[in-house]
C-alpha cells in the first residue's frame, strides 16, 4: 500500500493515550486539518500534546482536545489558551524553553537521550534536573523526547514521503517525525518521488508513513 | 546606537519588532529569528506578503539577500552556541541584578517562555526594550517579584524615559529622554538607580 | 533473501558495496550512505559521474528518485535514532558472541572506525559479509583476538562458505554453499558451529 | 573589509598550537588548497587536528603536517597513513567513532556542552568515560569539541560567506564553523549575496570570516 490516505485512514492508527507531536509556529507548519480530523471524526482522548504553543485563536482544534480529550502538554508558549492555563492549574503542563523544546525533540530522532544545556537556571525550568559543571559552567540534563505520533505539515511532498517545507514554516515539523513511531504529513503539494530537489528535502521519505493531501 | 557593523541580532515580540524599520542606512546587521531565519528584511506591503515569511512574533516579513531558511534545532543551535550577538526583548518585570521576569504575572497572565529564556542565556549581549512603566505602575524594581525568565541576564534596559546599564554596582543611568525629569524617572521606578550628574539626553532615532 | 520491501540498508566498504548492482528488480530498499545520502543507485557509466555523488567507500554512485542529501550529523542521527533497518558490514574477526573486530590487527594494521561502531550499535540487523577466511586463515572464532568494533552486536554472518546466525546457543549454520562439505566448513572456522542434519544448501544470486 | 581574500590572508591568523577542524570526507569537501598554503607557506606548528581521516594518499598536506607540525589529531578512520599511526603509538591519536564525531562537532557549535550515545561500549572508545543509565539503557558521556579554526569547501559560496556544498560534499563542513572562532571556506564559485538559493544555504554567512576562491 502505498503512503498516500485519506484523513480517516490517516489518523486511523493513533489510540487513546497516545503521545502526540504537532509541528508549527503558530498557524505556520500546523497541521490543521489533520487536528480537526482527529477532534470531529473520532473519539480519541487521554492524548498527550507536544507542540510548541497551545493558542485559542489560531489553533482551535488542538485547544478543544486540550481542553477536553487531553491528560497533558508540553510546550513553549501558551497565549492566549485557556485551556493550557487549565492544564497548567492543575499540574499537567510542562513549559520548557523553546530551544530545549527543539532539541529534546532533535534528540528523540537522533538517539540521544539526554543532553546538556546552560538555559533554565534561576528559574522553574531548573527544578529536579540532574546538573554538571564542565569547564567552570554549570549545565541542566535534559533528556530526549520521544513520542508515538507526529502530525505535521509540508509545503511539498513526493509519494514516497520526502518532505519540502518552504521558508520558516520548517520550524519544528522537520524534528518531529524521527522522534516519532507513526508519521502523517499534510501535503499542500503532491509530487512523484524524484520532482523535489534531493538538495531541498527536509524531511527524508523513510520517516513519513502516511501522507494527506490538504490543498494549500 | 546599540548595534554594531556585523552584529547578528534577534528581536523579541512587541516594541522590538518596529525595530527592523528603523534601523540607519549603512549599518549592516543581520536580523535573525528564531522561528528559523537570518537575513529578516523589513515587513512587506501587503501586496507582496510570502506566507512562508515571517518573524518569531508571527508578523510578515521579507528576506533581505544573503539570507537563509533553517529549522528551529539549528536556529537555537545558533543561539545556544553564542552565535547571536544581541537579543532585544521585552519584560513584564526587570531588576537591578539583571533579573527579567516576562513569562508570566502569577494568578493573571501566562505566555510561557517561547524562545526568551534561551536568547537570554546565550545572546552575548541582552537588550530589555519596553515602556518604562505599566500604565503608571514601575517595572523597574530592585528585586523582581514574578517568576523569573533569566537570572542576571540583562545587560541594557531601553525605554521611553532612559538608557540603563545593569553594572555590578547597580542600575547606571546612562542616558535620560529629552522631555523627562531625574525626578520624574525617580518616581518611575521602583529600583535605586544611579544617576551621574552629567547624564546625558537620549539621543532618539527616528 | 535478507533484505525485505521498505528496507533502509546501509552498505559498508569492501564485500558489500557491490550488493547495489545485484538487488532483485522490484524489492524497494532504499540504501543510506552514511557520508549523507538516502536513495543511492548503482555506480554510474564513467562519463556520466557526478563528483558529488559517492558511497562511504568513496566509490562514485548516483542518486535514486526520491533521494536526498545531508550533512554527517543528519546522517549519523538516522543511524543512531534507529531509522537504519539493515547494515552490512566486513570483518576481520567475528566470534560466537556476535562480537565483531574490523577496525585493527595489533601491530600490523590501523584502519579506526568509520562508521562501522554508529552503524553495528544501533542498526535494527547487523549482517556480516566477508569471505570465510582471510586466505585459509579461519575469520570466524570463538572469541575475538583482536580489538573489537562492537561487543554482542552480529545477527547474521554471510560468507562464500554458509549463511550463519548468531543465537544465544551459538553460531547456527542456515545455509551451506552449494560447493561446500560440513567437513570443509568446519575446517576453514576456528568458532564451534551449530549445523542441522537437515542444513540447507545455500542461494546464489547473481 | 569583506571576506574574499588570498589564500596567504586567509591563513594568516592561524597560530601556532591552534586546534583545526577540517572538513572533508576524503578528498571530497576537503580544502585542499588552504592546506597546502599552511604547510608550504607557513611554518605553522604544534597544530591539533581534527578530521574524520587521515589518509596519505588522498590528504597529503594533511599527511605531511601530521608527521612534522602536529601535536595531535581526532580522528575516526586512518588508513592508509603512517603518520597517524606514529601519532597512535605515541599516545597521540584519538580514535572515535564517526557518529560521535559529527555529534562532538555540532554539540560544540550549538552550544551543548556534552551529550550520551550508546555507541562505543565493550570498546575502546568506552574507557574513561562517563556513564548513565536511562530506562535501563547504558549510555556514554561525550563532550563537545570546539576549536580555534574550521577550514572547510563549498561548491558556492556568496560574499557574505554563505556557503552551498552540493551532494555528499556537506558531510563535516556544514557543522564545523560554528564549533570554531575562525573560518576559512575554498569557494569552487563565488556569487553575490543573495544568488544562493535561501533555502540551500547549508552553512550561513555570519559564520564565515574568510572566503578563497579555489576554482572546482
Amino acid at each position: 500500500m502505498g503512503k498516500l490516505m485519506t484523513l480517516l485512514e490517516a489518523v486511523a492508527p493513533i489510540k487513546d493515550g497516545d503521545t502526540i507531536l504537532v509541528g508549527g509556529f503558530g498557524p505556520m507548519g500546523y497541521p490543521g486539518r489533520v487536528m480537526r480530523t482527529i477532534l470531529k471524526q473520532t473519539e480519541l482522548k487521554d492524548l498527550f500534546f507536544i507542540a510548541n504553543a497551545a493558542n485559542q485563536n489560531y489553533l482551535p482544534a488542538l485547544e478543544k482536545m486540550l481542553m477536553t480529550r487531553s491528560r497533558g502538554m508540553i510546550a513553549t508558549f501558551t497565549r492566549p489558551s485557556k485551556a493550557a492555563e487549565k492544564l497548567y492549574n492543575e499540574g499537567k503542563l510542562e513549559l520548557i524553553p523553546q530551544g530545549t523544546f527543539s532539541e529534546r525533540i532533535r534528540a528523540g530522532g537522533a538517539g540521544i537521550p539526554a543532553f546538556y544545556t546552560p538555559v533554565g537556571f534561576g528559574t522553574a525550568v531548573e527544578e529536579g534536573k540532574p546538573t554538571i559543571e564542565i569547564d567552570g559552567v554549570k549545565y541542566l540534563m535534559e533528556k530526549a523526547i520521544k513520542a508515538d505520533v507526529a502530525l505535521i505539515k509540508a509545503a511539498v511532498v513526493d509519494l514516497d514521503g520526502n518532505c519540502f517545507m518552504t521558508g520558516c514554516t520548517k520550524n519544528f515539523g522537520t524534528l518531529m517525525p524521527a522522534a516519532a513511531k507513526y508519521t502523517v504529513v499534510e501535503a499542500e503539494k503532491l509530487v512523484k518521488p524524484g520532482k523535489i530537489d534531493p538538495e531541498l528535502v527536509t524531511v527524508p521519505g523513510i520517516l513519513i508513513d502516511a501522507i494527506v493531501k490538504v490543498g494549500a | 546606537m546599540m548595534f554594531s557593523d556585523g552584529d547578528v541580532v534577534n528581536l523579541g515580540i512587541g516594541l522590538p519588532t518596529i525595530i527592523p524599520n528603523h534601523i540607519p542606512p549603512g549599518l549592516k546587521i543581520t536580523l535573525q529569528g528564531e522561528n528559523g531565519v537570518l537575513g529578516l528584511g523589513p515587513a512587506p506591503p501587503l501586496h507582496e506578503i510570502n506566507k512562508d515569511v515571517f518573524d518569531a512574533g508571527g508578523g510578515w516579513a521579507t528576506l533581505n539577500p544573503g539570507g537563509s531558511f533553517f529549522d528551529s534545532a539549528v536556529s537555537f543551535g545558533l543561539i545556544r552556541g553564542g552565535h547571536v550577538d544581541i537579543t532585544v526583548l521585552g519584560a513584564l518585570q526587570v531588576d537591578k541584578e539583571g533579573n527579567l521576569a516576562n513569562w508570566m504575572v502569577p494568578g493573571k497572565l501566562m505566555a510561557g517562555y517561547g524562545g526568551a529564556m534561551d536568547l537570554i542565556t546565550c545572546a552575548k549581549k541582552v537588550i530589555v526594550a519596553m515602556e518604562h512603566t505599566n500604565k503608571g505602575d514601575p517595572k523597574i524594581f530592585n528585586k523582581c517579584s514574578f517568576p523569573l525568565t533569566g537570572a542576571h541576564c540583562v545587560d541594557v534596559i531601553v525605554t521611553n524615559m532612559a538608557f540603563i546599564e545593569v553594572t555590578p554596582e547597580g542600575l547606571l543611568v546612562k542616558e535620560i529622554a529629552p522631555n523627562v525629569t531625574v525626578d520624574e524617572l525617580k518616581n518611575a521606578t521602583e529600583a535605586d538607580l544611579i544617576i551621574p550628574d552629567d547624564v546625558a539626553v537620549m539621543t532618539v532615532y527616528e
